[in-house]
């Protein structure tokens, strides 16, 4: 954790909201991530579909927890690699499968896809392609929130190679200044593509910034569910009171590549290896049931609920129609009372 | 009792006058828009009164009238200011962001290209960005080769995105008053330097001029000029003197340069069946060589002469004031260029 | 002995090749020219060997075989990445930075067109930017509207600075020779994702294309058509069609882009007395407005029908399969605007 | 000063170099930018040029210390508000003048203008109008220097405001990593245009931003000679030693508003009063003769002689005639081998 959080501002590892209901809410987040994640690479691995797909594994829980502690009004603008978020925060798995598949029953007729997914009812305003452009366009989301009094929090995800792009650095300071409820959630997968974070990034920590904007920073193990979804819980409730942002930085892994088919040779067998060892997919569900948050029996029927979930996903993707070629022409511009 | 706490902006005075310059146009258009729209916001580096009000000082008074929280002075940071923009109208609002000259925009390409003008398409029309950004340049006040430059080809060539340049106070007014409060796309309004100083009619309090339609500003049956923003003005003294001896010049003002009113271009070339493009940008890939492509495409055995192109030379703006007069577009230059199309 | 250790590139081999394809005629030309001058550099996200030798694997074994300090990867930080290769280059070195893909040159225009750009303009001519700025883009391959933008025609209305596109793999490794080694501006070489693996022959070690000048690929003398990139390649199969069909087409290919070859443009026009322009961006604002009024300015007389313009649809790029292909120009639309002009 | 510095790597107030004489240069420097900073307001302000002016008064003891540490070849980059520097790096006087006026005997020709100034006989390479952008030119100017071993160091100077802008941070991140010899000059003038610090900048300090680069980071009172000439020439030795780059920071002030002619009716009126009590124009002379640097006569010799090339300048800036018009189209392309 970084020094400049006080002490009492940390969450407990509950807070009175994070109990067994809320755990068994990110569980269920955390898992159809996993499938959707591993279904996406199968479909594409086996050759059904072809797209450029950015593997979420790895980085499941983080996204899992930072979904449970939002609200469904709440906005999220995350990247390229957002499958996680996208599906934490709620958007319609069988819509967001036709979107990746180019069809126009996706959230955006297949016009967006994979690296444009948008859902505004769940909250997901923006997903782009450019790294760290999320972060100025969640300032404005964050302004009209504070504008307009709505109590809403924006949260904004991005990598670790992502904070050292200017955008990065004007987005801070002018949300610092601004007290703007937005959290940014610096995904730190330890890769930027094929470069390793010390390479590219001249701090120890992503949070270590922080401090260049007099902003709460928090560093956070984002394969630990407890401490991930009380630094998320603070951070959002922090910004939710009007104190302003967070930069809020959670360890995770990137397991998969960069893109799917992309190799891996440049990263240490050892990393792996130790990655692994702390890799929710392997640790969640046993704390779960450690926990008493769970039973086996229960998880096995969320994962079962998952799996036919996903079926009717999978299908309703494929059995979408392409968009009409009139739809190349549509949504170019709005209609505008000028018109 | 104080003037500057019952009429902070000076509108009130202002809104009286029968005549107004450009500066006073932008001013009343976004204080009629913050009235009537409560959505409406603005932000830019120093526009609050804690900063004076804005360089040019066509914000000044709006935070002591609207409040803090509807303007704002950004730090330097075009990125944050246009994506802040873009953030907020997604999220319902319709921002108005100053960034102080055009040249400035180069730092903020990404949000305006790849952002405001495709997020609307790329969400499959679930997402508008109505957001308008304020931008001024222009030659010819000796401010050198990185504050002078009109880049509106830039954005005409991006699909989602509108381009306003206005050639009178007046439609300066009408046309940014649309544009905030009308628009459902991202629209670049560009204002010029030189002339904020520059007087015309004053227009009626809420008159809009909407966006996409152009303005034959000057009927005529020999030759069309076809231009916008401040050559419009030269065009119609080189009118003039043409008139003086026997040619009749027709002088339509896009107004909107992209997307631009082909219809009315082409209904006026097909009757004087002779063009003359003009504006203050660079001539090589400019906004006039679309012009130009576009007329002789549909009327190319109507034509009578080559369309000719009057724009300023191709070159980095300089600052020595010979050169840089040298560099600009003229009058002179129209005249002979009109001369040559008869 | 290991094949890695002698030669890191795989250049050896690869020069020894009759064919090669786009993406090794870029292998060949930097390692040429890191070879002949030791003041090139090269620097951009991912390319040196610790990080797998760049995305695309262009630059595969040249920081093992050059070193740390010739060859670098950079941080994700493209102003930083334009910045460097201005400040080498006017220090003396020349750089060749990498904008892995087009779409991000825009968080970089400032260094681009308010600095590269101008800087010898705005020195007086006492400083050279010789840097090469390497990118890549293309629609066609489902990356959506923010990785697939054509953006040539920004740089084309910017005085100062050169671009480059190649239609074939000896052009590119010509070209590219030429934009380090010869040129004392600064040039945007724009590859294309799409034919990277797309075949060619090799030409032989050290051949220059110099910029500047185009290229008549196919003699003809009913209709010219003009354009660069991908499209030549289209239009080569296209003129064959016609061929068979009694129909004797001309392929101009601009190879640079600005400053464009108006001479051979015109000569060429001159004598198929019918132009068709081609290219792979969005056809408004595009550069295939500036050729065409160029030509009718030219040729205004001799042309017996308009010039047509064959480019992509005017929106963003779409991702889904179907409408991306409906977004490019194709071979049937360069097709029938030949046959329109006849 | 930042705590990054450690006690033993901060120069003495003299260092053996900085003694009488150097503090001599120092103050021809200081004098000279003072005197050509007033008659460049003169000319304008009675209307014999007309021209947009950003003055430094009160930052040309700052400059003049850093340009008396630097090398002749020694590489500076520098802002629109960069007269001062320009002067302490040695540009002519006379041919600086006739640029500004847009003369062809001008340092370019007149075709940059003040805001362009390009001199690279002196190592003024790069003047830019943009804010910000001068930090990943002096990257390269660094890295060129670094690749060759050529032992030059860069200066880029630019205000408090533009440390707020992306450039900055791509840069320090990127200076870092690569170790380059390279100072980051911060002039913090307490204003950026209307805009004071606070309502700008989210840390106390500019320096506040080092650590985030794990960058040597300095803050000076830029008013205060020797410790000014002792960072600045830590600074630079520090860059030229190998060790990488230097974020320095220097408090100063700007007197005349941010161009000639515009108001200043937002800077408070005790923050003038403050800075006019430490301003070096006041201290600076009596602190060389306190200090035994120089006798009263000899800093008036000194001001002699510098009015006396001052009015040489001048002259020769008005004398010089304006480019003829071919020059409009040269310069816009080099020549190379292609053409
Ligand atoms: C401005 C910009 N530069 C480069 C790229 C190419 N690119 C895509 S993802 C990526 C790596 C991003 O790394 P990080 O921010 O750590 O996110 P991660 O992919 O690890 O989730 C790069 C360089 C881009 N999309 N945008
Ligand atoms: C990218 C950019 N944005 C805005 C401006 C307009 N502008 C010129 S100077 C300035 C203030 C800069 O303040 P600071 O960095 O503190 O330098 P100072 O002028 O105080 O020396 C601004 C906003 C600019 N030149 N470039
Ligand atoms: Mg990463
Ligand atoms: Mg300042």
């Amino acid at each position: 954790m970084n020094p400049i959080v006080e002490e009492d501002e940390r969450p407990s590892e509950a807070g009175a909201e994070l109990g067994p209901e809320f755990f068994r809410t990110v569980y269920r987040k955390f898992w159809l991530i996993h499938r959707c994640d591993e279904r996406f690479r199968a479909v594409i691995t086996s050759g059904r579909a072809s797209l450029i797909y950015y593997p979420v594994r790895g980085q499941e829980l983080l996204a899992a927890a930072m979904g449970a502690v939002l609200r469904k009004d709440d906005y999220i603008v995350t990247t390229y690699r957002g499958l996680h978020d996208q599906l934490a925060k709620g958007v319609p798995i069988d819509r967001l499968w036709a979107e990746f598949l180019g069809r126009l029953d996706g959230t955006c007729k297949g016009k967006g896809g994979p690296m444009h997914i948008t859902h505004p009812e769940t909250g997901v305003m923006v997903t782009t392609g450019i790294v760290g452009s999320g972060l100025p366009i969640a300032l404005g989301l964050a302004l009209a929130s504070q504008v307009r009094g709505d109590g809403r929090v924006t949260v904004v995800s991005f990598g670790d190679g992502a904070s050292n792009i200017g955008a990065f650095h004007e987005s801070l300071n002018m949300a610092s200044l601004w007290k703007l409820p937005v959290v940014f959630f610096c995904q730190n997968n330890t890769y930027a593509e094929h470069t390793a974070y010390a390479n590219g990034t001249s701090c120890a920590h992503v949070v270590d910034r922080a401090a260049g904007y007099a902003m709460r920073g928090v560093r956070v193990d984002g394969n630990d569910p407890a401490a991930m979804a009380g630094a998320a819980w603070a951070a959002v409730e922090w910004a939710r009171a009007g104190k302003g942002p967070t930069l809020l930085e959670a360890d995770t892994f990137r397991f998969k590549g960069h893109t799917i088919g992309s190799s891996s040779d440049y990263v240490p067998k050892d990393a792996i290896a130790a990655a692994e060892k702390v890799d929710p997919l392997a640790t969640f569900r046993p704390w779960m049931i450690a926990k008493g948050y769970a039973t086996d029996d229960q998880l096995g029927l969320i994962e079962g609920e998952i799996e036919a979930e996903l079926d009717h996903a999978v299908e309703y993707g494929f059995a979408s129609p392409f968009p009409p070629v009139e739809e190349l022409l549509t949504d170019v511009h709005g209609q505008g009372v000028s018109q | 009792m104080n003037v500057e706490r019952t009429d902070p902006t000076g509108v009130t005075k202002l809104a009286a006058a029968e005549r107004i310059n450009f500066a006073q146009a932008s001013t009343l258009a976004l204080h009629e828009a913050m009235r009537t729209d409560d959505r409406v916001l603005l932000f830019g580096e120093d526009l609050a009164d804690r900063e004076g009000g804005g360089v040019f000082k066509i914000t000044k008074g709006f935070s002591t009238e609207f409040g803090d929280l509807r303007v704002r002075s950004t730090p330097i940071s075009e990125q944050a200011i246009v994506g802040a923009a873009v953030g907020a109208a997604i999220a319902g609002m319709r921002p108005v962001a100053e960034i102080m000259l055009m040249n400035f925009v180069t730092v903020a390409m990404d949000q305006l290209i790849n952002h405001a003008a495709k997020i609307r398409y790329m969400s499959g029309g679930q997402t508008n960005v109505p957001l308008v950004i304020r931008t001024a340049t222009g030659a010819g006040a000796g401010t050198g080769g990185q504050h002078s430059d009109m880049l509106e080809a830039w954005f005409a060539h991006t699909a989602g995105i509108k381009v306003v340049v206005p050639s009178s106070p007046a439609d300066a007014k009408g046309l940014l008053l649309s544009a905030i409060l009308d628009e459902e796309d991202p629209v670049i309004f560009i204002e010029n330097t030189r002339t904020y100083r520059t007087m015309g009619a004053a227009p009626p309090p809420m008159l809009r001029v909407p966006l996409g339609k152009a303005n034959v500003v000057r009927e005529g049956t020999d030759v069309s000029v076809i231009g916008y923003g401040r050559p419009i003005m030269d065009a119609l003294l080189v009118a003039d003197r043409l008139q003086a001896e026997g040619v009749s010049v027709e002088v339509v003002d896009l107004r909107t340069v992209a997307p631009f009113d082909l219809e009315t271009i082409l209904a006026s070339v097909a009757k004087t069946r002779r063009a003359v493009v003009v504006h203050e940008a660079v001539r090589n890939f400019g906004v006039g060589a679309e012009i130009v492509a576009s007329i002789q495409e549909e009327l190319f055995s109507d034509l009578k002469a080559p369309i000719r192109r009057v724009a300023s030379k191709f070159s980095p703006v300089p600052y020595s004031k010979p050169l840089e007069e040298a560099f600009m577009w003229n009058a002179e230059e129209m005249y002979g260029a009109i001369r040559s199309t008869l």
